[in-house]
Formats: C-alpha cells, structure tokens, sequence
C-alpha cells in the first residue's frame, strides 16, 4: 500500500487529499505511477491532463518523473510551486 | 552547516516581527556587521484581490526550506539565517514570507538572502489561491518561468 | 526620479527602526510586493574596541547619498527607497546604516540596495575612526580595494 | 578666495577644518592645488605626501584631479571614504 497526498488545484481536481492506494507491479517509477493515476476516473483525468507540469515529492524530497517509486512511504502530486 | 550558523525555519499562519527576527541573529554578537532582510508582502495593484490563500505541504515545507538553508550557509559565510513563512488567508498588503541573513560582509549576506529566496519560490511547496473582492475565485497563481530563470544565475559559481 | 518613488535620506547621530522605515514606505500601498533592507553595524571580533567614529562632510554626504538613490531609481522599478547614516561615536553591536528598497518584485529591491550599498561604502563622504578598549586609538579605517571593485560588477547591465 | 574643508586625516595631519585661501593665478586645477598646498608647511605636506590618494569635492561634487577649480566654491579635500 502506497500513501498519495495531493495539494492545491490537483487536490481539487482529484476531489481528495490524500488517499492510499495497492499499486500494480507494473507501477514502477512516478511516470508510471501518473499514467496509471489518470485512468482512474475523471478527477484524475483532468488533474493529469498534462502530466509533465506534474512535480512529484517522495518522502517529503522532489524527485523527477524517471525516479523510481519502490520503497516510498508516501508520495506527493502538485503543481509547480508559487510560494515566496 | 559552518559551526555557529544559527538557523531557524518557520511555517505559520502568524505574521512576523522582522526587527524581533533580525535582533534574535544579532544580540551579544560582535561577528554581525551585515544584516540583509527580505519580505515578500501581498500586493493588490488593481484592488481587486481580497485575499491569497497559501496552501503548503507540511512537513515537507519545512525540511526545504531547511535544505536550501544549508546549501546557503554552504557558499557563503553566513552567521545567522531565518526564514518564515506564513500559510493560510493572506489580505493585501500583509506579509508572507521573510528571510534575514547575517554575515560578517554585506556580499554575502545579500547573496544568500537572494538565493534563498530564488530556490524558495520554486522550491519550496506552497501554492498561492487569489481570492477576489466580488466573493470570486480569481483561481491559483501561475508558476513563472522568470522564476525557474532565476535559479540558473547561482549556478557555477558563488557571485553571480 | 520615477513618479511615486518615495524617496528618503538621513544623516543622523540617532539610531533607527526598521521596522518603522519599512512602514512608512509600504503601509498603504497595494504595489509594494518586495522590501530589501540592509543594516550595516558596528563589528567587533576581537573584542577591543570601544567605538566607531563617523565623520562626515555635512551636506555633501546627504547630496551624494541622494545622487546614488536617483541612479538607482533610474535602473530598477523601485517605489520607495530609504537610506539612513549615522554619524558621531557608533558602539559595537549598534547600527551604522540602514538602506530599504521596495518594489514590485523581488530582484529590483534586492538590485536596487546592492547598488547603493557599494556606491555609499566607496563615493559617500564618510569616514571611520577607531576607537580601542585600552583608550588609545586605533586610527582612520584604510578603504577596502574590494569596495571599489565591488562597484565595476554594477558597470555595462541592469542585472549584474 | 577660495574656501577649503578638510575631513578625517586630512583635517588631522594640516591641523584645521577649514581655511580660505588665496591661491595663485597659476594654480588652476585640482593637482595644481594639492602641489601648491604641500608646500605650505609641515602638516600638508604630512597630508599631502601621497597626492594621489586624496579625494576631492568642490561644491559638494566628486571631481578628479585633473579638474579645473576655476569658479569653486568650496574644496574639500579627504581620504577615500570609508562609510556603510
């Protein structure tokens, strides 16, 4: 089981925060892991529309979308970031 | 970090008391001849915003902006650095986020206040909602690409 | 000097407050996203010295000080800046100068103190003389070449 | 008559804030000044040993040495600033 946390509009667009979800084997890396997020219903279609503007956290780290996912405790979905 | 660099990170939803801040870095020190603050404030040109909303990742908000810390107080010989910044309903005209750097010399100080605040704003999970005077969402704010330019000036080398 | 830049010189024996200086050119204004503020204070490493004396040529000083705001005015969109200089005996720990740059982005206010930093430290007509612990005097502060070359980086570019 | 101020080391080494002068016809640019000056006595040339290093205002403005000082003012002549 694998924890997804979601922030501002991929948040809304999925509709949720955070969830768990059981990741198929063919799950392998974060490229895979959104490609496999997007046909999961249409929240998540619209939230993945563009998946490379996507930017992914692993264990609280930024990662790119080649990194694999194996061992992540908890993996974050969010839009390029606007604080400061 | 160098041996003495005092460091603090804060997320909140509290604003901040700069001159509190920067006298926290400088009090009983004779090192401190150089203080650089920034201060990032909500604008509202138009009049027309009622709000940002800033939303963070926390946890994660924290631990990078620390790691952007270190990497400050790895080029330049910094004594002291603070960063905070606030979450949640933000008015026009309020902070939201202040950085104080220290140093002996003022190059370094501003050096690393300005990289601190060039890897924070595409760095550093946060995300800013406009919320508008006519009870609208005015939506959130773009990423800028000027944003991501601003990071390659620090690269390869440590005086840009 | 742009219109709506407010704009602020002092030279003074008293100290100042930041926190203050930064109301007056933010407070009310929906287009100040982003303050810059320099201190400059009083160092003291070794632990022997009583006080800094600053001297300076009244009424050039303020001219000069002046001159360097208007230039930085010209290249950046700033719309306040503030610049503060002490004079007379400055004790270790306390404020030598204070500059404050505001605009609406973050890099004009970083740039736009910078350059008045290294324009005041080698074109404002101040000088430092030393003042030991034991009571004698350590003399006139020699001029840093660094502060003169810290000024070619300003040459030929908006954004050095 | 020509009025002259001097700052920090300056002031020090010739003794005095400020004095008016009359200065020779063929005195008329800033290093003719210095030159003149030096030869006045003990603390000028005290002063004045390194001609170059002396910075100079007339009416308040930064000039060099080559400057004419026909029409001044007010000379100032100081060591390079040491403020901020």
């Amino acid at each position: 089981m694998t924890k997804l946390v979601y922030f501002a509009w991929v948040r809304e667009r999925i509709g949720k925060a955070e969830e768990t979800v059981e990741l198929p084997d063919t799950v392998k890396t974060v490229a895979g892991l959104l490609l496999w997020l997007k046909g999961r219903g249409e929240g998540y279609a619209a939230a993945l529309e563009h998946p490379h503007v996507i930017r992914v956290a692993i264990d609280q780290e930024h990662v790119d979308h080649a990194a694999r996912i194996a061992g992540a405790g908890e993996i974050a979905l969010f839009p390029p970031m606007t604080g400061g | 970090m160098t041996p003495g660099v005092v460091s603090t990170v804060r997320v909140q939803a509290e604003d901040f008391d700069i001159a509190a801040e920067i006298d926290r870095l400088t009090a009983g020190r004779g090192d401190a001849g150089a203080v650089v603050t920034f201060t990032g404030l909500c604008r509202d040109e138009s009049g027309t915003l009622s709000a940002l909303e800033l939303e963070h990742y926390p946890g994660m908000a924290e631990a990078e902006i620390r790691r952007i810390c270190i990497e400050a107080a790895a080029r330049w010989p910094v004594t002291g650095l603070t960063v905070i910044h606030r979450h949640g309903m933000i008015r026009p005209g309020e902070n939201i986020v202040l950085v104080v750097a220290v140093s002996a010399h003022r190059h370094a100080a501003f050096d690393a206040a300005g990289f601190i605040m060039d890897f924070l704003k595409s760095r550093a999970p946060f995300w800013k909602k406009e919320h508008r005077a006519d009870g609208s969402s005015g939506g959130w704010v773009d990423a800028k690409e000027t944003d991501d330019a601003a990071l390659a000036r620090w690269d390869g080398g440590d005086t840009p």
